[in-house]
């Protein structure tokens, strides 16, 4: 099992890595094996976990007191407040207990050079970027501070940057491999026309992808009907065969008899129809203009905003979530009422409060939710290790007014919900993936502590050793 | 947003008349050197913190607010509103430069600042230089220098050297600084530094920085603090040694730079004073408390943290006399807190300089 | 009988266990090379404080004695290279003999402990070689202590430079350029010798010399060594024909030392006449190395052959324990390749009063080896600096 | 420099020395090489044994009393010195013109095309005693051309040709200007690519087919059933009903290889930079079915993976001995041996030689044994291990009775610091001479033998050596 206890030396787990030699690297490998088997829980987990709190937050804004929960095999197989300690269940208690916290926005666990490529188009893919190795300080501490998942991107300088994935800080092994489409329109230092030409550029290739599905579905139907003819033709040839056959018979007598070659009947029937030529791309940003993943665009100014919410509204299928969105308090109506959620990164390097600006800071969070705006909060995937602030970052906005169950809500049910997890983490409830934390105080109070993480069921941090 | 804004602008146009005296009643009062009052009263006269009790006293209007009070922060470098100001490219070392004359009062980024309950800032020179001048310590909100001249400091990081400007190397760098201070005059800045008189603070990365710094300042006798040494954990025996201080840059994301982080938690352990910067320029306002809150998450006690922020940065910049806690005499800096001042999860409700209300989260509020 | 008493104090010492600041212990080896010619067959060596305190032919190891086939002294790198690169070489001039290269040393560099766990123990510091003359070199050990004084093995003061291409590089003229100290000579070869003689020159004959000048009149009078970088034939000349030109004008003998003389093969007479020693730069992969000079593992033996004084170095990035390897596949026997990374290099650092043998009384530097010493098959696997254990054979 | 008037007369009768003993080769018939020592590889040391080649072949090997020397055997007789099977390169990127194209994917390139015989990499292979390399391309691809086994002697490629078509370098760390995302995508799209060509060649092939029927349906004709052109596609990874339909003459020969690489006829040599890469590499083996045929090339940071690896069952070659890391947080250096890792983890593993003339693949194994790796393992893994990995286990890297008639005499153990390689038998053939080569004699100056390329492919191709503290050259670390 790939647990790290907490650093109480400058020792990092390089050294650990080399002291446990090849065992560290069997549970690395182990979790990579899981590729394979996407989000569910690894089977090889601990045995049974017993935890117990005066405090559980099940969901944002509702908690359980003094709840005992029971993990087995990567599970939340019981919950109850007379619920005991099974027999050689490893127990740990706290004062709260929730649900882990999750980045919706992050590059931790990618390799760096991908992370910022711009050479990536829709068809790339975080899972094939992902490094357990190469990050492992990072991760490592991740885990300590309670950010168990994050939705990784690649491809931070291409205007499109393909698949991301939810992943597990622990190991960095994907929870889902196809979480969401991304594309970005921020790039700097452009003229106001080339910025409205990106959004045209993003709105046309989008348009392409459409006409894509479109074709596609089309050819399913038409094979489809032509199968179908073919196979009536087909029988009623067969079925005249006989007749058929007398006929060139008779012909090939009399050919014989006057020395000439039987001149067969010309047979004709249309063609098979050809599909449309593949095209990876296009399939691959097909599925989010149908909804079948989110489309995460990453916007900052009310230039392309606005243009982006006009360029978007044919496609009615397509899920939007908007990142950064610095001026979306501008379009919270729209955002509110086309159900679009918007991940919030608060800088600490944005002004702070200072109206002279478009930008809000801290306050953006707060307002945009009070509009009735889902609000997300993620770390900017500006760095890897930028995701270990989140907790502040939650923290920091309740400080600048966003209300506490919709800053907890933007860090765990929020992110779970928008990427189609809510069926298995997000929130602490039964036959759910024990993804959690045991805390020392409030999930957001800048004195807790996080006594511990279970990541799949896996006790992979735990305060004090 | 828009309103609150308004508020804040206002005093910094020194509009408002000072209430010659007056009490604030608070659940908390967090003195600032660890302990907390419950239920206090601050009486405030002439912009100075007259008494703390929890007695009400006579004759003065009592504002009741709801939350925590706690002395405004300390930041222990802020270059904002000094843009680029801060640092001579034509000359290594212009120790007589005084920085109180790159602060400009009017830059509007300071609200920012102030509204996030910083209260007090030190202007050091740019790490380009040398000995870069003398750090000014200021009041954002008043828009007022409070002291010129309160420490010195000097570039010993590798940021301080050319690569086609002497000098390149570190033996040159301590060469010239050594010459500079045997040739410190009677009353010169350096020379007060040599005696003790003015704190100095080193700008040092690096831990080789660091070691030779304080090998320097063990040989001339300089109190004060090394900026930077994010990696202070590591040489906490040598730093504790020295006497010296420390003093963390804040970093841009992730605020919890395990660097930093463990360094504060290692420093807070051999009760060696560390402070932190706010560098609103480039890390926003909130850079400061992030961090804090960030070392708190990872175990520093919340007394500490406050202090870093406001007593003990006090001590490493010589103002503990008149800032940095909440007792009588000391300048009525006060800044009133939904909650516990070092969570982030708190919100400023009010901020008072010298007496002024300078800030108000809310028309509503802090005033009844 | 005098024998069994020490062996009995040894037993004692080692018996008792090791102490507090971890720098004593006892060291049991099939065979010691004291670096001194001597061979000690199953020896005790018992280490104090960081100091070799007695060593005991003949005897069976004690228990809790560190083990090894074969002990020998710590390697001195006499050109480890390991400065913290452009900061430690003052370049606003050309010539700086005050400078220290002690405050171009990084004591956190991950390559001390680099050197320290291939066996080399001690390593001559200098400033980088981008200046005609770069100021004073300084032996540090490569472990224990944390601060530079601690680490510093006082030797024989040597004052550092470079004549070659290295000083040139970066100068040019100011025509069409910015402005910067770099608009000035030595932009040739011929402009480094220039530079070396003129500051050599105005030493010898100033009225009232200034500080610098003091330290080269001290070079000149061969009170300090001069240590300087020359890769090719023409530059060690360059440096043999300043020292001779120096005696000639009466100025005195300068006591030198060429680093890095790959090329220090192709004319040994002219270095035996002129009593120079030489340090040989790492064997390059194929024949020719920095400045286009060419060198062989054959080096080592054409030199030993031809008489002339000559140490090992791996420039750092190279293992020094491998350079005494190569000597040896090039004909050196393990006893002259072992002197020349251990007390040839003392000696020409001046520092052999403290290192570069195993002896009663010297600083416990240390090498435990697997196997005999330089071998491909064999490495260093234990390594005591002063007595702290750099690398446990345990 | 001394540049005297006999050094090129002197160059020019060596290399007349090695033409006439190659136009000789064939004439030789039995030779016997008598030796203080001969290393067999097989079991114990012989001491004052004799190895009798004919035609080409090790006919008998044993003790000198042992063996009856033929009465006509051309006898060598060096009872000073050790006779060894000659070391095997598993891997070189050299002796090549340029190791690699600009396409991403080409794997009907075969470096026969471009392996240059007088290329100076081949003569110094002779001189250090490696007798058997796989010569492929470089690291910077995606899908690279095809290798070959060769002897470094021979004055054309057919000479020294041993086995053709050895293998397909692919990369899974990225080529420049790719990224791991988007080299993974590359590599995913190359065998997608072939599987959508295949699946419409069959669909073409079932139209025409089915169109057929019902035109002999409608004409009333009886159609002569068609047989199965092809055979079925035999892919672990995926397959393609109905292939046996398409005669496989008609899939396009620039597609033909990958073809054969997920039928698992074509080995696959797959290149990691990095432990991810390894993890990469892994997948795209397992979705294609060539895992069984794959060796993996590791640079040395690839040990984290080793166990991920030893569950795959690849063998390794190495790139680089020793793996140095600073920990991200001291700053300390952090060394780990690769070779004992994969020794101990019980993956089959060989060694790489560094372009360092001084320190070759004995050098290699000469470290594995400083680090505790026991000296039978650490020879093997530069003969047998590599032998077997290229399908050569019977014919190279051991002397036994049937193998190829290669011997190596070293003046003393083959891991000696001070051992050289004093003469090489190969085929037979006595080709290398230490006391007549040039190049020793002429040591001082960097002359090359008349004749002889130098080798251009760079050592950058292999980020080991460079990541190797061991592997280094001349490094000024104080840049």
């Amino acid at each position: 099992m790939r647990s790290y206890p907490s650093r109480s030396d400058r020792r990092s787990p390089l050294r650990k890595l080399r002291t446990l030699g090849i065992a560290l690297t069997a549970g690395a490998a182990l979790s990579a094996a899981s590729l394979a088997a996407q989000d569910e829980p690894d089977p090889a987990a601990s045995p049974d976990l017993f935890l117990r709190a005066n405090k559980v937050i099940v969901s944002p804004g509702k908690s359980l007191d003094n709840m005992g929960l029971l993990v087995r095999d990567g599970r939340i197989v019981a919950m109850g407040k007379d619920l005991a300690a099974p027999e050689g269940a490893q127990t740990i208690e706290g004062e709260v207990i929730c649900a882990a916290f999750i980045d919706p926005w992050s590059v931790a666990g990618v390799d760096a050079s991908s992370a910022r490529s711009d050479r990536v188009d829709t068809a790339s893919r975080a899972t094939d970027a992902l490094d357990p190795y190469g990050q492992d300080e990072v991760l490592d501490d991740l885990l300590a501070s309670g950010v168990l998942m994050m939705r990784v991107e690649i491809g931070s300088a291409a205007s499109v940057s393909g698949v991301g994935a939810v992943i597990r800080a622990d190991g960095a092994t994907p929870v889902l491999a196809d979480a969401a489409i991304s594309a970005r329109l921020n790039t700097p230092g452009l003229d106001p026309v080339s910025r409205v030409g990106q959004v045209d550029r993003l709105a046309s290739a989008l348009g392409g992808a459409k006409k894509y599905a479109d074709d596609t579905a089309a050819f399913e139907s038409n094979l489809k009907t032509w199968e179908e003819e073919i196979a009536k033709k087909e029988t009623e040839l067969t079925e005249d065969f006989k007749k058929a056959k007398k006929a060139r018979d008779k012909k090939v007598k009399e050919g014989k008899e006057d020395g000439e070659e039987v001149k067969e009947k010309k047979y004709k029937e249309d063609k098979r129809p050809s599909p449309p030529k593949f095209d990876a791309k296009k399939a691959s940003l097909a599925r989010a203009v149908g909804g079948e993943v989110p489309m995460v665009i990453h916007v900052e100014q009310a230039l392309e905003l606005r243009e982006l919410l006009r360029v978007t509204r044919p496609f009615t299928r397509m899920r939007m979530v908007i990142a950064g969105g610095r001026c979306a308090l501008l379009f919270a109506d729209e955002l509110a009422e086309r159900g679009i959620p918007v991940i919030v990164t608060p800088a600490p390097s944005s002004p702070g409060g200072d109206v002279g600006e478009m930008d809000p800071g801290f306050a953006l969070a707060g307002e945009l939710s009070a509009r009735g705006v889902e609000v997300l909060i993620g770390s900017g995937a500006t760095s890897a290790s930028a995701s270990r602030d989140l907790p502040l970052l939650a923290a920091a906005a309740v400080g600048h007014g966003l209300d506490e169950d919709a800053a907890f809500h933007a860090i765990t049910a929020g992110p779970a919900r928008v990427f189609d997890l809510q069926s298995k983490v997000g929130s602490v409830r039964r036959g759910l993936h024990a993804d959690l934390l045991v805390l020392s105080g409030d999930p957001l109070s800048s004195s807790t502590r996080v006594l511990a993480s279970i990541s799949g069921g896996k006790v992979v941090h735990q305060a004090g050793n | 947003m828009l309103i609150s804004c308004l508020i804040a602008a206002a005093p910094l146009l020194g509009a408002t008349a000072a209430d010659d005296a007056f009490a604030l009643r608070a659940s908390h009062v967090h003195v600032g050197d660890g302990q907390v009052v419950l239920d206090a009263f601050v009486v405030v006269e002439d912009g100075v913190v007259k008494s703390v009790s929890n007695n009400a006293p006579r004759g003065v209007r009592v504002v009741e607010v709801d939350g925590h009070i706690a002395p405004g922060f300390i930041s222990l470098r802020e270059t904002l509103g000094a843009g680029s100001e801060n640092s001579e490219r034509t000359r290594k070392s212009t120790p007589t430069a005084d920085l109180s004359f790159a602060f400009d009062p009017t830059s509007p980024s300071w609200k920012g600042l102030v509204a996030e309950g910083v209260t007090t800032v030190l202007l050091p020179a740019g790490s380009s230089q040398i000995a870069g001048g003398q750090a000014a310590i200021v009041s954002p909100a008043a828009g007022e220098v409070l002291k010129r001249n309160a420490v010195v400091t000097l570039g010993l990081s590798r940021s301080a050297l050319g690569s086609s400007t002497a000098p390149t190397s570190f033996a040159g760098l301590y060469a010239h600084l050594g010459e500079q201070f045997d040739a410190a005059s009677e009353g010169s800045p350096l020379a007060d530094a040599k005696a003790g008189k003015v704190p100095v603070m080193m700008r040092a990365v690096t831990r080789s920085e660091v070691s030779r710094a304080l090998d320097f300042a063990a040989a001339h006798g300089l109190k004060g603090a090394v900026l930077g040494a994010p990696e202070a954990d590591d040489l906490v025996d040598e730093i504790k040694a020295s006497g010296l201080g420390v003093v963390f840059e804040s970093k841009a994301a992730p605020a919890s730079s395990q660097d930093v982080v463990k360094s504060a938690l290692a420093l807070s352990k051999a009760e060696v004073p560390f402070a932190f910067t706010s560098d609103a320029g480039s890390q926003g306002p909130l850079g400061m408390r992030m961090q804090a809150a960030a070392c708190m998450r990872a175990g520093l006690e919340a007394g500490a943290a406050l202090r870093a922020m406001t007593a003990d940065a006090a001590r490493i910049a010589g103002v503990d006399a008149t800032h940095g806690t909440i007792a009588t005499g000391r300048a009525a800096d006060l800044v009133v807190w939904s909650g516990p001042p070092t969570d982030l999860t708190s919100r400023v409700h009010s901020v008072y300089a010298g007496g002024h209300l300078v800030h108000s989260a809310h028309a509503h509020g802090a005033h009844q | 009988m005098l024998t069994s008493l020490i062996l009995s104090a040894a037993v004692a010492a080692s018996g008792s266990s090791v102490p507090a600041d971890g720098t004593s212990w006892t060291i049991h080896a099939d065979k010691v090379y004291t670096s001194t010619g001597k061979v000690h067959e199953s020896a005790l060596i018992v280490v104090e404080g960081g100091k070799i305190r007695a060593i005991t032919p003949g005897v069976e190891a004690t228990r809790d004695a560190l083990k090894a086939a074969v002990v020998t002294a710590g390697m001195i790198d006499a050109s480890a290279r390991l400065n913290s690169g452009t900061t430690s070489v003052e370049q606003s001039s050309e010539v700086t003999p005050l400078v220290s290269a002690e405050f171009g040393v990084d004591l956190f560099s991950p390559g001390w402990g680099r050197l320290a766990r291939k066996g080399v123990t001690s390593a001559f510091i200098t400033p980088l070689n981008q200046n005609c003359i770069g100021g004073m070199g300084t032996v540090l050990k490569t472990a224990g202590d944390r601060s530079v004084k601690g680490r510093t093995v006082e030797g024989a003061p040597m004052i550092c430079g470079a004549i070659g291409s290295q000083p040139s590089q970066r100068n040019s003229s100011a025509f069409g350029r910015p402005t910067s100290f770099f608009n000035r000579r030595p932009t040739t070869r011929m402009g480094v010798e220039w530079e070396w003689r003129k500051s050599l020159f105005e030493a010898a004959q100033a009225k009232e010399p200034d500080a610098s000048q003091k330290v080269l009149l001290d070079a000149l009078a061969g009170k300090v060594g001069v240590f300087v970088q020359a890769w090719a034939t023409q530059d060690i000349r360059t440096a043999v024909f300043l020292k001779e030109e120096m005696a000639r004008e009466g100025f005195g003998e300068m006591r030198l030392v060429i680093d890095a003389g790959a090329e220090a093969w192709r004319e040994p007479a002219m270095l035996v006449r002129s009593n120079t020693a030489v340090i040989l730069p790492p064997v390059p992969a194929q024949g020719r190395t920095t400045d286009g000079a060419l060198m062989s593992v054959e080096c080592a033996s054409v030199l030993r052959d031809n008489g002339v004084s000559f140490a090992l170095s791996g420039h750092g990035g190279s293992r020094l324990d491998l350079q005494a390897g190569l000597a040896m596949r090039g004909g050196l026997t393990r006893e002259e390749a072992l002197r020349a990374v251990t007390l040839t290099p003392a000696q020409l650092l001046g520092v052999d009063g403290r290192v570069g043998s195993v002896e009663a009384g010297k600083d416990a530097d240390l090498i435990l080896w697997n196997g005999e010493p330089f071998e491909a098959t064999t490495r260093p696997v234990g390594v005591l600096v002063s007595g702290h254990l750099a690398l446990d054979p345990r | 420099m001394k540049s005297s008037l006999s050094q090129p007369l002197l160059a020019l009768g060596a290399t007349l020395l090695l033409a006439s003993s190659a136009a000789a080769a064939p004439q030789v018939d039995k030779t016997a090489v008598k030796a203080g020592t001969v290393i067999t590889l097989t079991g114990e040391a012989i001491p004052d044994g004799v190895i009798v080649i004919e035609g080409g072949r090790v006919t008998a090997v044993g003790a000198a009393s042992e063996v009856q020397i033929p009465w006509d055997a051309t006898v060598i007789d060096q009872p000073g010195m050790v006779a060894f099977p000659g070391f095997v390169e598993a891997h070189a990127a050299r002796g090549i013109d340029r190791p690699n194209e600009t396409l991403d994917v080409a794997p009907f390139l075969d470096v026969k095309d471009s392996i240059d015989p007088v290329n100076f990499y081949f003569e110094e292979a002779l001189r250090q005693g490696i007798l058997t390399i796989n010569v492929q391309q470089g690291n910077d691809t995606v899908v690279a051309g095809q290798g070959m086994v060769v002897k470094p002697f021979g004055m054309t490629v057919e000479q020294m040709m041993v086995r053709p078509r050895s293998g397909v370098k692919i990369s899974a760390a990225p080529k420049r200007g790719k990224t791991r995302a988007t080299q993974a995508q590359a590599l995913r799209g190359a065998f997608d690519d072939l599987r959508r060509y295949l699946e419409e060649m069959v669909q073409r092939q079932k139209d025409g087919d089915d169109f057929d029927r019902r035109e002999a349906l409608y004409q009333g004709r009886e159609l002569e059933g068609e047989a199965a052109k092809g055979k079925p596609l035999a892919c672990s990874g995926w397959t393609i009903d109905g292939f046996e339909r398409v005669p496989r003459g008609e899939v396009d020969e620039k597609r033909e290889p990958l073809l054969r690489i997920i039928e698992g006829k074509l080995p696959v040599i797959m290149w990691c930079a990095t432990p991810m890469d390894v993890h990469a590499a892994l997948r795209v083996a397992e979705a294609n079915g060539f895992t069984a045929t794959m060796t993996l090339a590791l640079a040395p940071a690839c040990w984290k993976a080793a166990a991920k690896i030893k569950a795959s069952g690849c063998s390794v070659i190495l790139a680089g001995l020793e793996d140095e890391e600073l920990d991200p947080v001291t700053g300390e250096s952090i060394e780990t041996f690769v070779p004992k890792v994969f020794h101990d983890a019980g993956i089959p593993f060989a060694l790489m030689s560094t372009g360092d003339a001084n320190r070759s693949l004995w050098y290699q194994a000469a470290r594995c044994v400083a680090n505790g790796i026991p000296r039978a393992d650490a020879l093997a893994a530069v003969t047998t291990a590599p032998a077997e990995m290229l399908g050569l286990g019977d014919r190279v890297g051991k002397i036994a009775k049937g193998t190829d008639g290669h011997v190596v005499l070293f003046s003393g153990d083959p891991l000696d610091i001070t051992s050289v390689v004093e003469h090489v038998i190969l085929d037979g053939a006595h080709v290398y001479d230490r006391s007549k080569d040039v190049r020793v004699k002429q040591l001082f100056d960097g002359t090359r033998p008349p004749g002889t390329a130098s080798d251009t492919s760079g050592e950058e191709d292999w980020p080991g050596d460079g990541d190797d503290p061991e592997g280094d050259d001349e490094t000024e670390n104080n840049g």
